[in-house]
């Protein structure tokens, strides 16, 4: 029990009695029925019992058009993960986005630059990659001093794929991962050697400028959602699968709250904020 | 004004314009004035950290109760980050901190974000009101993956993407706007007094930076 | 995408697309230094509603009302939010309300120590210190600590000078020693204010949520504008219009000119651009290239 | 037995931190409350701790880079910064208690380094996003073409100059923020908060142990 500093009047409460704080009742209910849903809908994702099947994004049929037009000019592929990590919901996404350019690259005989900020991404991402070349039966196509950490710092590693693109001139930039401002110059990078440019990021303020600047934009959740149809992992399947769950719940209350409160039935509007 | 501050205004407007040689081109000023505040922002960070901690927190604690000197060497577990051996020892400080920080806001984002968006949507007063509910429908319909967008959902879909689009037009307008206030803040310094004194030897610096790479340039097309 | 190709001769419009970027360094630097050296004098135009609904409400409170500052203001936050920070300070001088100012970002309390002394001339041994206005410096655990400091105003134990709160008058005066008492939390920086409706608004009904926020930030304001957050300055222009609504003109104001002139010639670069672009494609097309 | 105090013991204390404070977020009760208000301090305390991994990461990666090319000028800079700055605050403060905020010398460094640098490097962005917007951003489908539409009325419409040019400028860029603005922000706000207490129960369950860092 960690002791409470003595010497200090503890804060009169208005009403002791009342043990819940007010406004939460609902919010309570409704969380813990979510944290029911999600912790089935994983568990019976993993059992088998349930086989979500997630929409194919455009995005992905892209990735393929572009390095097939790599292929063609014989010109290679870079791959850019920005800033991110090896942990959370968008780096896995990146990594599954990788490994699938990978085996993409091997199939086609194409070459595959990958560069990264986090330190932390080099000895996973050259495995994955590795792995990817031997499972496309192109095994002499992998090399390693393709795969480029340039700086821990913003600028330094975005003036590093600057000057990348320019001087490897590839036929296809795809930027996934997290992005913040140097975004912008990669998308002039791209610009100036002529590739076509496909970037999926989770950062909202970031993504409007890959919308006008890139050939394909994945729009925030899109890019975990692409990572997840690209790895078929069940957790991720699973936790897609409750995402949806919630998002129909939401947009169920929503849609009933708004037919029924502007004709003055207020019993939604009212219960959802005891 | 006295001379030490005298002294910080014109390295900060040094500094400026170092790092604003940038836009010429990367050089070795620019790294090496990058790398000082990097240096020192760090610096700051500590010090000023373990000097509030210590006066406001530790050792008003340290007088009320012994036990509160436990808190150091759980902090100092932080320290395992380092070790190959004893690194999970290092997961018991971050439990701590991942634990209280996903608990603070575990029912208040739920409530705030949530179900107080679905509520405040409920109240529609005018057509502009029905638009927003429009709006919030399909843009998050638009995130919906379990489910082809074929038939009816396509429209519902890419009228979602519409609503994005706007939106993210006025994130693209707003971030125009933030980056040229930045700027205006820092020309306003530099135009001050007496930060101004450097531009000319910023400009002289250029000239010449400018000139050797002309000279450097001419030279290798000569030898080609 | 313009390639490059040796066979075709470059038209002007690929010509026009890919000048040298210091040119448009040049003009950019040209747009805010000419207006700062020699201002215009744009009008400053029509007040946002946002600014003039954080305005009337902050009218509507009664003097001696407790008003809270988040300040997040680092350095690369200080063009946009420091001035709003100072505009609010001279607004809350002028009503007389009661301030509480804080930071959870160590390389913000040198704009707090700035501020201060720019609008009440001294920090500490300013008579009204501990009385109308208390400076907290840095306030660690981040959201955990701001949701203990709305429990409990004495939870911070010493202010930023090591002064004790619990013998100041201004502490001692508030009967209830919480977020009850607040009538308008503030906050800065680009992260948009939403941990403060959800930490303090809708824990504590009765203190509403603004911000001087970086202009980035301010799309995100709108998912609890107007009801949680009663209004808000967004980046420089908010601010401008905030000065010229109080009667205070300031640094933001001064930067006006250069805000409209670097605006419109951003405006006109992504015409130009995409006129060159389509234009060069369709030379191609018809030159069959 | 190992991975018992490796894995699962510190996922158990962040399961039991996650509750308490979740509980003190809605129970009103005194000394559940009180119980939360010592944790705070004790966490803040701890917390404080972190800010050394930070220092002692970067003043490795720079030893390194001074070992392998001793005139890393960038390295010996940043080390210099750092230490005199550590060094100094701390005995300044430790032998004539003058807080890092009030001491002069630091307070120069500061506004003469830290300040410029952090506020120059963000500025430059203003070049960047300039560049970018005369040479990269181009309207090649319908969704870019609204969006640069939009993204030119919000750039002059929220600058004074924009009412100067179209009186109904202002009002146009308001509205766009308040209906079309406001759905997209409020549909990924509900996107995000779906998303993020997703992962957040999977951290609970221990299936996401990303926050495990390295090792078993």
């Amino acid at each position: 029990m960690i002791p409470s500093r003595k010497g200090e009047e503890s804060v009169e409460i208005a009403s002791v009695g009342q043990a819940l704080r007010t406004g939460y009742n609902a919010t309570i209910v409704f969380t813990l029925v979510i944290m029911v849903l999600i912790a089935l809908s994983i568990y019976l994702t993993v059992r088998g019992v349930l086989k979500p099947k997630i929409r194919r994004l455009p995005g992905i049929d892209a990735i393929d058009e572009a390095i097939g037009r790599a292929t063609e000019l014989r010109r290679p592929v870079h791959f850019c993960m920005g800033q991110s990590g090896i942990s959370g919901s968008v780096a896995l996404a990146a990594l599954a986005v990788l490994r699938y350019t990978a085996r993409k690259c091997a199939e086609m005989k194409s070459r595959l630059i990958f560069s990264f900020a986090a330190a932390s991404v080099n000895t996973v991402a050259a495995d994955l990659i590795k792995q990817a070349y031997i499972e496309g039966n192109y095994p002499e196509g992998y090399r390693p001093e393709d795969i480029r950490w340039l700086s821990e710092r913003q600028f330094a590693y975005s003036a590093g794929v600057l000057g990348l693109v320019l001087r490897e001139k590839p036929a296809a930039n795809l930027f996934f991962g997290f992005f913040m401002g140097e975004a912008l110059l990669f998308a002039e990078s791209g610009y100036r050697v002529g590739a076509i440019q496909i970037a999926g990021t989770t950062m909202s303020i970031v993504v409007p400028f890959f919308v006008v600047s890139c050939d394909y934009t994945l729009i925030s959740e899109e890019m975990i959602i692409a990572g997840t149809y690209i790895s078929q992992e069940p957790h991720q399947l699973g936790t897609i699968q409750a995402q949806d769950y919630m998002r129909l719940i939401g947009l169920t209350i929503l849609g009933i709250g708004c037919v029924l409160t502007p004709l003055g039935i207020k019993f939604l509007y009212d219960i959802l904020g005891v | 004004m006295e001379i030490g501050e005298t002294l910080s205004i014109l390295v900060a407007s040094a500094m400026t314009l170092a790092l604003m040689s940038y836009l010429w081109r990367e050089n070795t000023v620019y790294r090496i004035f990058e790398h000082a505040f990097i240096g020192a922002a760090a610096g700051w960070g500590a010090i000023s950290t373990a000097q509030v901690t210590w006066t406001n927190y530790l050792e008003p604690s340290l007088k009320t109760s012994w036990l509160w000197y436990l808190t150091i060497p759980v902090g100092l577990m932080y320290l395992f980050f380092f070790s190959k051996k004893y690194f999970w020892l290092y997961r018991y400080p971050i439990a701590l901190s991942i634990g209280s920080g996903l608990g603070v806001s575990f029912f208040r984002t739920m409530k705030t974000s949530f179900i107080e968006q679905l509520r405040g949507l409920m109240i529609i007063k005018d057509w502009q009101g029905v638009l927003l509910v429009v709006g919030t429908i399909t843009a998050l319909f638009y995130f919906y993956a379990t489910r082809e967008h074929t038939g009816p959902f396509r429209y519902v879909s890419e009228t979602g993407t519409w609503f994005l689009m706007i939106g993210f037009g006025a994130q693209v307008g707003t971030a125009v706007m933030a980056r040229i206030s930045l700027f205006i803040a820092r020309a306003n310094f530099l135009l001050s007094e007496p930060a101004y004194y450097m531009i000319p030897v910023a400009l002289v610096l250029l000239a010449i930076g400018v000139y050797r790479d002309y000279r450097k340039k001419l030279i290798e097309t000569q030898v080609l | 995408m313009a390639t490059e190709t040796a066979g075709t001769r470059k038209s002007v419009w690929d010509r026009l697309q890919d000048i040298d970027p210091k040119i448009i360094y040049g003009i950019m630097l040209i747009a805010v230094f000419l207006p700062l050296i020699r201002p215009l004098g744009v009008p400053i135009g029509n007040i946002n509603p946002e600014v003039t609904n954080l305005y009337n409400y902050l009218n509507s409170l009664p003097a001696g009302s407790i008003i809270v500052h988040d300040c997040e203001i680092s350095p690369i936050y200080m063009a946009e939010c420091y001035p709003c920070f100072v505009a609010f300070l001279n607004e809350h001088v002028q009503r007389s309300f009661k301030v509480i100012m804080f930071t959870q970002d160590t390389t913000a309390l040198p704009a707090i120590e700035k501020g201060i002394t720019e609008v009440y001339g001294k920090t500490k041994d300013h008579p009204n210190y501990g009385k109308t206005f208390v400076n907290l410096g840095f306030l660690p655990g981040s959201t955990l600590g701001l949701n203990a400091f709305a429990a409990d105003n004495l939870f911070p134990v010493l202010d930023a000078y090591g002064n004790k709160l619990a013998d100041m008058q201004f502490f001692k005066e508030m009967a209830d020693k919480s977020a009850r008492s607040w009538r308008l939390v503030v906050g800065y920086g680009s992260g948009g204010v939403g941990y403060l409706v959800q930490q303090i608004t809708d824990v504590y009904p009765n203190c509403k949520t603004s911000s001087g926020t970086a202009a980035v930030a301010i799309p995100s304001h709108y998912a609890y504008y107007p009801n949680k957050i009663i209004g808000f300055l967004g980046g420089l222009t908010g601010a401008a219009q905030f000065e010229y609504l109080i009667g205070k003109p300031g640094i933001a104001i001064a930067g006006m000119d250069a805000q409209s002139l670097a605006s419109l010639a951003i405006a006109v670069l992504i015409v130009v651009g995409n006129v060159a672009y389509f234009a060069a494609r369709r030379t191609k097309a018809v030159r069959g290239g | 037995m190992s991975l018992m105090f490796k894995r699962y013991v510190p996922w158990g204390i962040l399961v039991a931190m996650t509750s308490m404070v979740a509980a003190d977020t809605i129970i009103v009760q005194t000394d559940l409350n009180n119980m939360i208000k010592s944790a705070t301090t004790a966490l803040s305390i701890i917390g404080s701790f972190a800010v050394m991994v930070s220092v002692i990461l970067l003043t490795r990666s720079h030893a390194g880079k001074i070992r392998k090319n001793k005139l890393a000028v960038e390295s010996w800079t940043l080390l210099g910064c750092m230490w005199v700055m550590i060094i100094y605050g701390l005995y300044r403060f430790i032998f004539a208690g003058v807080r890092p905020i009030a001491e002069p010398t630091i307070q120069y460094i500061f506004n003469a380094i830290v300040a410029p640098g952090d506020s120059t490097v963000y500025a430059l962005l203003y070049f960047v996003i300039a560049s970018a917007c005369y040479r990269a951003f181009r309207a090649k489908n319908m969704r870019s073409l609204i969006l640069l539409i939009v993204g030119i009325v919000f750039i002059i419409g929220r600058a004074p100059i924009g009412q100067l040019l179209y009186v109904g400028m202002p009002d146009l860029a308001n509205w766009i923020l308040n209906v079309p603005g406001a759905a997209m922000v409020k549909a990924l706000l509900l996107a995000e908060v779906i998303s993020s207490f997703a992962l957040n129960i999977r951290v609970l369950l221990g299936q996401e142990r990303g926050w495990m860092g390295r090792g078993d």
